[in-house]
């Protein structure tokens, strides 16, 4: 199952290199939609006997991150009527090679931590820290409010990845709260980018640069 | 002993008056004065019986048992505090009155009662918590007194940099009393001169009490405060506030062990403040800054015969003693001369102001018709500034010598300090007999040079009497020195308690009534040629002038012509800034001459730096530039650099 | 007893004596410019005529007008009180009445200056400036003299400094304290006693406007002054009580005389430097006591 | 009495303001549940609950030394809010309200949580029910802060949820069973795996740093404070930053019994420092006085990370100053609220002669600049003294020297724009506002009574408080 585990998590360094490539906000989206999903699934091949919690937890993870979320967004999108272009600030050759150096780094670095036997040869530190490294790229990188978001999902899926290692151990509670804490971040931030969008009809952050010394 | 009940009253007294103070101004100035008087007679026991106050309260204040303590050395300043506090309360009366001040007379009471309190609490207070509570305080309402007239940008100006100045002066003492207390464990202060390794603590506390007493470098806020604050404000910081910044460098050089290069440092600071502060003040066009400046150079006085007598501490000898013992004589008792005449000559220079509403000598002028009382008195206070006998500056001036020349003449190592000092001393003291002859000159002698001048009034007799009552100590501190020799070697036994016991120098004893005598005879002298001139018939007539015929009062020699010439000899350091628009052709227009001497350490070294480090602040604030991206940028770069510290930065 | 008796003898003999050095030095001028001079007792009789002449005062002049002279005179008797007299010793003796009397004159310059700007005459004003402000250097010579002779001798009492020779730094100091009595009592090169132009008077200067007994006690005090520097001078650099009585005594007023002539002979001999250079000529004698000093300190550690 | 009503009576409350009908009576309920959750702060200060070991929310001696501040300035801001939101009627105060009280619900959750995940979802919560805290105001200005605030806190929450994972693994490697309560992990001690403690240190340092506001992570911090009203910018800086710092210290504690407490307190100097000269060079310039104290709270922030830095007295002056910080800066904040709106402006250039305008909130705000920036008699005099006096004791010399140079400057830069909007004469406009907005005791007493606190703290400190702090520095330093 390991072997398939990597598989997946290689698809999701691979969904974010797309992300950092993905030039339209759908297509963004998608890819974080995307990626969402293929986080949802794994826990399925983590636990080797089917348990009530987890599948909870990886339905959750599917519905929200693959589903809900991006549904805000497109939602958000189409509300602003934006246009699609991405608008880099970072342009994308840059970000792909940045993403790139990242997850090699990622995986450099995710050498020199131990790791427990069970999981030794598994991708999830290194997928995590890459995914974390492309959610800041994409972060700093990007001038619209919905890629930035996205960006931030992306940070949350690395962090999502590692503590996929814990599923088994932490008990459910934090699982949970983190799940429910995410969904309602960013619906907190749908409605932030909804509501600026009306004070500011665009959703181009640069524009927001009144706050200043 | 009655100390205790005595200090108790006063404290009551001031605290009284900080609350009915801005009422009722006859009730504050009857409990000023009884505080004032409770604090003198404590102060007076002690100094006169001998023996140490202490007491330690019961209930913790700030997590620390309040320790008051009052001996020989507090006491000395004890007594100047409440002088000059009951003088300017009473001077304040007509001065700062409430028809002329009506928003800013109530608030000037209270702070001045609160001032006063809390340079008491700082002079009893023995725990290193507590006085920093009560430096602070004194810092403070130090400020709103300075800021009395808030109306004015100067008079802004100037009390902010007075409490930017003190503050860091304060944040120096929290780096002393912090690193006493963690090295001896509590708060409590005393005398620890056993352990060795506090010495280096005195260089923080040189710096801290520095700027408070105005010592050289750091005086920087001192002529534009003393300038801009109201007179009575003026005196009590002139002649009280800087000593508390002294009585800090005596205590605790006192208490504490000192480094050997200490004496050294000290001496040679006072040496450069002496000549330098009075060659400022001779280059001043304002009377109060020239006093102000002046008050540079008595700190320097003083701190050389603290210098002089680190030195002797540290040869450690009997001859060493000796001279040691005549110079710390000599500055403790100038603390009390310099306090009273400047605080007469403050005030003086305030009822010149109140009279005529200008400070600038160049706007003065023959007002001794219209004002003889402040005439006579601020030329008498003049004599004692410029340490002329019979007068007390002399007297004081005279031991810091005595111990300066044993010094050399014992051929002690310290010679080659005090050789120096006392010829800068030599020089300062002429340096201050033109500075004050010309600023006597200039406001009273000769034709009023404007209209305001010339409408002048004589003060009236609130200001009039504090005026009287200083010169009156000035004379008798003069004139009998020996009465108060007593006092004077009890606070130096404080000091070093080795030192203390002794009796009166010889000299001191053989100079005797030599300044009685002197003066009397002076007086003879000056009555008897009255009377001749007078006998042999006396006419009025214009000044004769080589016979010109039409003099008038702007054709008089100036304040700045008279500085002119001994203060060229330092133009290097004062670097005077004259902006002239000369005569030209045929048929020359106005010509203009306009002389301004900047604070130069201020304008020249301090001024630079801080716009230095503004220009790094609006740099550090461009990255505020409201960018998200950038923003987050921060934050990952926060991140990798917490993590190289961290993970590369190996266990320590 | 003896005392009550001593001290008007000696006043009386300062008092009497003073006005005869200028008029030896005048009478010395002359004879260098081979003229016949006015009689060595000229200031005794202009001081008698000054006495009986009325007075005439500024409408400004406040009393310090007069009070200034006659504090000025009594600080400079009283100054001269304090020196010792050869082997006749001191009436007043005391550590450290060096400087009391450094601070009597300086109390007799706070006098006449305070004097002269009473008139608001800018003339006067000039004088009495240059007065306080050559006085600076002057003060930092003289206490440097006093601190040589105080090392020389380990002692701070004028009886004791001045009774030994100043040794080997007698020359440095001989020179120095006769630069700073010429500029002290205002003679040639610093200030022309009898110039014309007021532009550059000192001490002349300062006194334009005074008359009657106030300018006779001035000028009765500045010649004091003058007696009471060149003994002060002679004491310092002749080991005057090193004889007998009566030689010392001879000694001591072959010494003055001297003294006078010499300043006598500096003013036919020599133009008054300008007063830019003033400052120069003080610090070199200055420096003159300084290497007294140094010279004294050496001697001593040896 | 149990310490849980700490967080089941504000929420209970923000539930009741959501749905309470009454516009008029609705701001009763800030005070109403303040006033409860005071008295029972400090009836458990008291008396103290005894708490199980393993137990996930108690209320610890650290939870006890300071989560009361917390609970004193929310009930004087409450108190402040009933009239504040008298005079911004144009504004629905359900929101507000409602969410005012799920704030101080999950902060009591978050300093009563002992472990890693409860922590963590408090202060989660604690972000997002600020949120319409900040954009209360509904202008373009309050958006765009609370844009920012979202933004970059959200990113440091989710580092700070990284940095939970870490840890959770570094106990998992060391054969943990995966329990996260902070007892637990100490326990672990120097089994937990070094290098997964080391990176979640630094990932919860940055996490929980971004929402104390240390530099370089504070950016956030002047937009938020500037447009939010003073008294939530009051409660943000007096409430939220102190869970952080909390969580600090405890997750500090289990660093150090991992034996890696040397690292972490030289990267918690590192830190305080970088931010106090930050927020310094930010003071010397600013010319908003809101934006000001924002900074000064940076700089704040950086005294307490300084203290927590230099062993078990530093950590107790931290405690002492949380107190301090919290009840004199919260005073200012109301202060300059009164002042902002009596002059219509925030900056030195527009706004002047505040002494005449509004005489006592310019002399409270006066009051309250000498008192943060440590004048005695107030509070936070004493614990900056014993701060200095704890580098001392530890021979951190030269970061006392530092940290003196920067207090300097920011005296400096506050002296200078408070002043220059006291003083001065006032604009006819400004006269105008200031008559709109009369200075009735309802918003004077209030910070006047923060100073009052504040004063009280310094001069005598309770020794029930002392006790409480001794108690709480010997629950992070167990004696080994």
């Amino acid at each position: 199952m390991n072997s398939s585990l990597n598989l997946l998590v290689g698809l999701a360094m691979g969904l974010n290199l797309l992300a950092l490539g993905s030039s339209r906000l759908p297509a963004l989206i998608g890819t974080v939609a995307a990626q969402g999903v293929v986080l949802g699934v794994m826990p399925f091949l983590i636990e080797t006997h089917f348990e009530w919690l987890v599948a909870l937890v990886a339905a959750g993870t599917i519905i929200g991150k693959g589903f809900v979320i991006p549904a805000l967004l497109r939602r958000a999108m189409r509300a602003a009527s934006i246009e699609r272009e991405v608008e880099p600030s970072i342009g994308f050759v840059p970000s792909l090679l940045l993403g790139a150096g990242g997850t090699i780094a990622a995986v450099a670095l995710a050498r020199a931590l131990p790791l427990l036997p069970e999981h030794a040869g598994s991708l999830l530190v290194p997928g995590a820290l890459a995914s974390v490294l492309t959610g800041f790229v994409l972060l700093i990188g990007r001038s619209k409010a919905i890629s930035q978001v996205c960006g931030y999902l992306i940070l949350e899926n690395g962090i999502y990845l590692f503590g996929l290692l814990l599923i088994r151990a932490t008990p459910l509670l934090v699982e949970a709260g983190i799940l429910l804490d995410l969904t309602v971040g960013v619906f907190v931030l749908g409605i932030i980018v909804d509501r600026i969008q009306r004070a500011f009809d665009s959703l181009d952050t640069r524009k927001l640069t009144v706050l200043r010394e | 002993m009655t100390c205790g009940p005595l200090l108790l009253v006063a404290a009551l007294a001031f605290a009284a008056g900080i609350v009915l103070g801005p009422a009722r101004p006859r009730t504050w100035l009857a409990l000023t004065l009884a505080g004032a008087a409770a604090a003198l007679l404590a102060a007076g026991l002690i100094l006169g019986g001998g023996g140490e106050w202490d007491w330690r309260g019961g209930l913790p204040l700030g997590g620390e048992r309040p320790h008051l303590r009052l001996d020989g050395l507090s006491a000395l300043f004890v007594t100047l505090l409440a002088v000059v506090s009951a003088a300017g309360a009473v001077y304040s009366r007509e001065y700062w009155s409430d028809q002329h001040h009506p928003d800013s007379a109530p608030r000037g009471r209270r702070w001045w009662s609160a001032l006063t309190l809390s340079m008491g609490a700082v002079l009893l207070s023995s725990n290193g918590l507590h006085f920093l509570i009560a430096w602070e305080l004194f810092t403070v309402s130090a400020f709103f007194l300075i800021t009395l007239d808030r109306e004015h940008v100067e008079t802004r100006k100037a009390g902010w940099l007075y409490l930017a100045a003190s503050h860091a002066g304060t944040l120096c003492l929290f780096a002393f009393f912090a690193s006493l207390a963690a090295r001896t464990g509590s708060w409590e202060l005393g005398p620890m001169r056993g352990h060795a390794g506090f010495a280096p603590l005195f260089w923080l506390a040189l710096a801290g009490f520095g700027v408070k007493a105005g010592l050289f470098p750091l005086h920087v806020w001192l002529p534009s405060a003393h300038a801009n604050a109201p007179s009575h404000v003026s005196a009590m910081l002139s002649g009280v506030a800087l000593k508390l910044g002294v009585y800090g460098l005596v205590r605790f050089s006192g208490w504490l062990p000192v480094p050997p290069s200490a004496g050294w440092v000290v001496i040679g600071l006072g040496a450069t403040g002496a000549l330098f502060g009075i060659a400022f003040a001779l280059a001043q066009n304002d009377l109060k800054r020239l006093l102000a400046y002046c008050s540079v150079e008595n700190i320097g006085v003083i701190l050389i015969g603290l210098g002089a007598a680190l030195l002797a501490r540290n040869a450690d000898d009997a001859v060493g003693a000796a001279w040691g013992r005549l110079a710390l004589a000599g500055a403790l008792l100038h603390v009390w001369n310099h306090g009273l005449f400047k605080s007469l000559l403050f005030l003086g220079a305030g009822s010149v102001l109140h009279a005529t509403g200008t400070r600038e000598l160049s706007r003065l002028g023959g007002l001794w018709r219209a004002m003889p009382w402040t005439a006579g008195l601020f030329a008498l206070g003049t004599l004692a500034v410029a340490g002329l006998p019979p007068l007390n500056g002399f007297v004081s001036e005279w031991l810091v010598y005595l111990g300066l020349f044993d010094a050399v003449t014992s051929h002690a190592a310290a010679a080659w300090a005090a050789a120096p000092a006392a010829i800068a001393l030599a020089t300062a003291g002429a340096l201050a007999l033109a500075s004050f002859t010309k600023a006597g000159a200039m406001v009273f002698l000769g034709a009023p040079r404007t209209q305001a001048a010339e409408h002048a009034h004589e003060c009236g007799p609130w200001m009039r009497a504090p005026m009287l009552a200083l010169a009156a100590a000035c004379a008798t501190l003069g004139l009998a020195p020996l009465l108060v020799w007593p006092a004077i070697a009890r606070a130096a036994g404080v000091w070093q308690p080795a030192w203390g016991l002794a009796a009166a120098p010889s000299p001191l004893s053989s100079l005797g009534l030599a300044p009685v005598v002197l003066a009397a005879l002076a007086a003879a002298a000056v009555a008897g040629l009255w009377r001749c001139a007078h006998a042999r018939g006396l006419r009025r007539g214009p000044t004769w002038d080589c016979g010109y015929a039409g003099p008038t009062a702007r054709m008089q020699y100036t304040g700045g012509s008279f500085g002119a010439t001994a203060a060229g000899w330092f133009a290097w350091l004062l670097r005077p800034e004259r902006r002239a628009h000369r005569l030209r052709g045929f048929f020359p227009a106005e010509a203009s001459l306009a002389e301004r001497v900047p604070e130069t350490v201020l304008e020249r070294a301090i001024a630079p730096a801080g716009d230095a480090i503004l220009r790094l602040s609006t740099a550090v604030r461009r990255l505020q530039h409201g960018r998200l991206q950038a923003y987050i940028a921060y934050l990952a770069v926060g991140l990798a650099a917490l993590g190289a510290l961290v993970l590369l930065g190996g266990n320590s | 007893m003896t005392a009550f008796l001593e001290v008007p003898l000696r006043l009386a003999g300062w008092l009497l004596l003073a006005p005869l050095l200028p008029g030896i030095i005048n009478k010395v001028k002359a004879w260098v410019a081979g003229r016949r001079g006015p009689p060595v007792l000229q200031l005794y009789y202009d001081l008698a005529r000054l006495w009986r002449k009325g007075v005439v005062l500024s409408t400004l002049a406040s009393p310090g007008f007069i009070a200034g002279p006659a504090v000025a005179w009594v600080a400079v008797a009283s100054a001269a009180l304090l020196l010792p007299l050869g082997p006749a010793g001191a009436v007043v003796s005391f550590r450290g009445d060096v400087l009391l009397l450094i601070y009597l004159l300086a109390l007799a310059r706070f006098g006449t200056a305070w004097a002269a700007l009473e008139t608001g005459s800018a003339f006067e004003g000039m004088g009495s400036v240059r007065e306080v402000s050559y006085a600076v250097i002057a003060e930092a010579a003289i206490i440097t003299a006093v601190l040589a002779l105080s090392v020389h001798a380990g002692s701070i009492t004028l009886v004791e400094m001045l009774t030994p020779a100043a040794g080997a730094s007698a020359a440095l100091l001989g020179a120095g304290l006769f630069t700073v009595l010429l500029a002290e009592n205002c003679r040639v090169p610093f200030d022309d006693p009898n110039t014309h132009l007021e532009l550059t008077m000192v001490h002349e200067a300062m006194i334009l406007d005074h008359s009657g007994p106030p300018l006779a006690a001035i000028l009765h005090g500045a010649a004091l002054k003058l007696f009471l520097f060149s003994v002060l001078l002679v004491e310092a650099v002749l080991p005057v009580d090193a004889l007998a009585p009566l030689p010392s005594t001879l000694a001591l007023a072959a010494g003055v005389l001297a003294v006078t002539v010499g300043v006598g002979l500096v003013e036919s001999l020599l133009a008054r430097v300008a007063f830019r250079r003033v400052p120069l000529l003080l610090t070199t004698a200055f420096l003159l006591c300084l290497f007294a000093l140094l010279v004294a300190w050496k001697g001593g550690a040896a | 009495m149990n310490a849980l009503l700490l967080i089941v009576v504000p929420l209970a409350g923000a539930a009741l303001a959501a749905v309470w009908p009454g516009e008029r009576s609705r701001p009763w309920l800030l005070p109403a549940a303040g006033a409860v959750h005071t008295l029972v702060a400090f009836w458990l200060l008291v008396r103290p609950p005894a708490a199980a070991p393993d137990a996930w929310l108690a209320y610890d001696p650290l939870a006890r030394a300071v989560l009361p501040a917390v609970s004193l300035l929310f009930l004087v801001c409450a108190a402040y809010g009933v009239s504040y939101l008298r005079v911004r009627t144009e504004r629905p105060s359900r929101v507000f309200v409602a969410s005012l009280l799920a704030v101080l619900g999950l902060l009591s959750a978050g300093h009563l949580a002992r472990h890693l995940g409860v922590l963590w979802i408090a202060t989660e919560g604690v972000t997002l029910a600020a949120v319409p805290l900040i954009h209360f105001n509904g202008t373009a200005r309050a958006f765009e802060a609370t844009w920012k605030y979202l933004l970059v806190g959200g990113t440091g929450i989710a580092l700070s949820l990284f940095g939970s994972f870490c840890l959770g693994y570094a106990s998992l490697h060391g054969g943990g069973a995966g329990d996260l309560t902070f007892t637990a992990l100490m326990q672990q001690g120097s089994e937990l795996s070094r290098p997964w403690v080391l990176s979640a240190w630094v990932l919860l340092l940055v996490g929980y740093g971004t929402k104390m506001g240390l530099a370089p992570m504070h950016t956030w911090k002047p937009d938020a404070y500037g447009e939010a009203p003073g008294i939530v910018g009051a409660l943000l800086a007096g409430g939220v930053t102190t869970v952080a710092f909390t969580a600090l210290l405890r997750v500090r504690a289990v660093v150090a019994a991992a034996g890696a407490g040397a690292i972490a307190d030289r990267s918690l100097l590192a830190i305080g420092l970088f931010s106090m000269i930050v927020a310094a060079l930010f003071l010397l310039g600013t010319r908003d006085f809101k934006r000001m104290l924002a900074y000064s709270s940076v700089e704040h922030m950086g005294i307490l990370t300084l203290g927590a830095a230099l062993g078990a007295a530093g950590v107790w002056a931290a405690l002492f100053h949380v107190w301090g910080n919290s009840l004199t800066k919260g005073a200012l904040f109301l202060g300059a609220g009164n002042l902002h709106r009596a002059a219509g402006g925030r900056t030195m250039d527009d706004v002047r002669g505040m002494a005449a305008l509004a005489p006592r909130s310019a002399a409270l705000f006066v009051a309250g600049m000498f008192a943060v920036t440590a004048c005695p008699p107030f509070g936070p005099f004493f614990s900056e003294l014993r701060v200095v006096r704890a580098a001392f004791d530890t021979h951190h010399g030269l970061a006392a020297a530092v940290f003196l140079g920067c207090l300097l400057f920011a005296f400096f830069g506050l002296t200078r724009l408070v002043f220059a909007i006291v003083d001065g004469r006032p604009r006819a406009a400004a006269q105008a506002t200031a008559r709109r907005f009369p200075e009735t005791p309802s918003i004077v007493l209030p910070p006047l009574a923060l100073l009052a606190f504040s004063l009280w703290l310094g001069l005598a400190t309770p020794a029930v408080l002392r006790d409480t702090w001794t108690a709480a520095v010997a629950q992070l330093y167990p004696a080994p």
